[in-house]
């Protein structure tokens, strides 16, 4: 446990509904305002956090409402952590360790940007699992 | 979701009143300018200046009215801003919608390429 | 689990540790102000978490970090409820049962306002311990 | 936390910068204006109207200073609003401390009754 005053940690879930996803955006922007983070790190932020739990929402857990979606947010001064937690199923590795190629705007896409977009607008990504699930770990400098 | 209507020449101005279009909202975004589109208004201004957070859902309901109109008519997205004009140029899907900074842009530009 | 769509659900948690309850504000702050509460009762409704989590900190916990805090806020358009959970030390029975007397301001009190506080803001408190732990239920009607 | 200070007559005025008022802050806030007290200070205006959150422990540490002034001086409360001022309200430490609206309001009923 980390005790340098500096640094903040909180967790956050839901029930894995996407009607429940506001609540978390909700709290996700309460959190970075009274952290004073800028408007357009934050929004940053918010748009990796809901392309993240929709993903494991719609395809780690298919639609099915009764699974827990957990958020843990880790600020310091320097850098702000997601953890995007889920025991649903897997996601497939390429998604994670290669950068992922948007789709092509000329063939009208009504999706799959998901990946993308995280990867686009993270610093680091990490996806690991283990006995408690699936962990996606997402990282943004604030310097 | 809330959209007000208002019909300006042959445009239908179509404002989003919500603040947030997320994967709840895509699918009530899309039923309500399909129907607009069905009752014969081809030529549509969205304006979203009041959406502050956008997500992929939301902009993938905008790419499947797109494909409804066709070359039947128009689809101009007006107002996005923030982090809503980030996930279009993100996506490079600013390159597909005809986008303008305010509804009266719009309408202007249209007059001038009529 | 309630599937009414017009019904909200989180779950906060944080380090037992006094400077972590700013980012749990946040938080609230965020969530009320995306489910348009207004700024009376989102005040109430921060002032009542804000002393209870401290409580919880101090007393239940007797300021030992590395220990939970739960907030779970739950939401719908008539009400909100707020369940504050712990696995700490238990709280006097006296204390949430009857409504507590305030310090008397004549003997110029430096504490000791705390559950009377929340007594005074609540529409409804309950206490419940169980296998998991301490909860403190408190609700707030919203029309 | 961050407290500027000034002088007017024989007032000092300490403007609390911060927002939040709350347990972590309680300790800094009761040392900051002791020092103010103990630098002979006696007269304090604590405005208090950029503070959207106070708790209670925050109140215990304003209380502790009212003591520590006794009958030397003075602490005068300006700007509680919102919820901040509720908390005075609830617990009825808004008859223990003298509070007003403002800064200038508290400085002209002082001078009245001076
Ligand atoms: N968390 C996840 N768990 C399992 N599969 C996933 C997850 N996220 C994404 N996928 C799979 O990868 C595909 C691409 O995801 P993404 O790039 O986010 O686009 P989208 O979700 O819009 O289709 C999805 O259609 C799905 O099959
Ligand atoms: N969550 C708790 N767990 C255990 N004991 C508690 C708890 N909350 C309060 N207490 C006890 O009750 C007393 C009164 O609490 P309270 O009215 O909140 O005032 P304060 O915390 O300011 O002293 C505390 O001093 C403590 O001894």
């Amino acid at each position: 446990m980390d005790t340098n005053y500096q640094e903040y940690n909180i967790r956050l879930s839901i029930d894995s509904r996407l009607e429940q996803v506001r609540v978390l955006s909700g709290a996700l922007r309460g959190i970075g305002q009274e952290l004073q983070l800028t408007d357009d790190k934050l929004g940053q932020l918010e748009l990796i956090m809901v392309e993240a739990v929709n993903n494991v929402i719609e395809h780690a857990y298919q639609l099915e409402s009764g699974n827990e979606v957990h958020v843990r947010v880790e600020y310091s001064p320097q850098e702000v952590h997601l953890i995007i937690s889920d025991h649903g199923q897997a996601m497939p590795d390429q998604l994670h360790t290669e950068v992922r190629v948007m789709p092509n705007p000329e063939d009208l896409p009504e999706g799959g940007w998901g990946m993308g977009l995280i990867h686009l607008l993270a610093d680091s990504i990490r996806y690991i699992r283990d006995a408690r699930g699936n962990h996606l770990h997402v990282s943004k400098h604030l310097v | 979701m809330q959209v007000s209507t208002q019909t300006q020449g042959r445009f239908t101005i179509a404002t989003i009143l919500d603040t947030r279009m997320d994967a709840t909202i895509a699918p009530q975004l899309k039923h309500s300018i399909a129907q607009l589109i069905n009752e014969g208004h081809n030529c549509i201004i969205l304006d979203i200046s009041a959406v502050t957070f956008m997500d992929s859902s939301s902009l993938g309901a905008l790419v499947s009215l797109l494909k409804m109109l066709g070359n039947r008519g128009d689809l101009i997205i007006t107002g996005a801003r923030g982090i809503v004009a980030d996930l279009f140029k993100l996506t490079r899907m600013d390159r597909v919608f005809r986008m303008a900074v305010d509804v009266d842009t719009a309408l202007g530009a249209s007059l001038a390429t009529a």
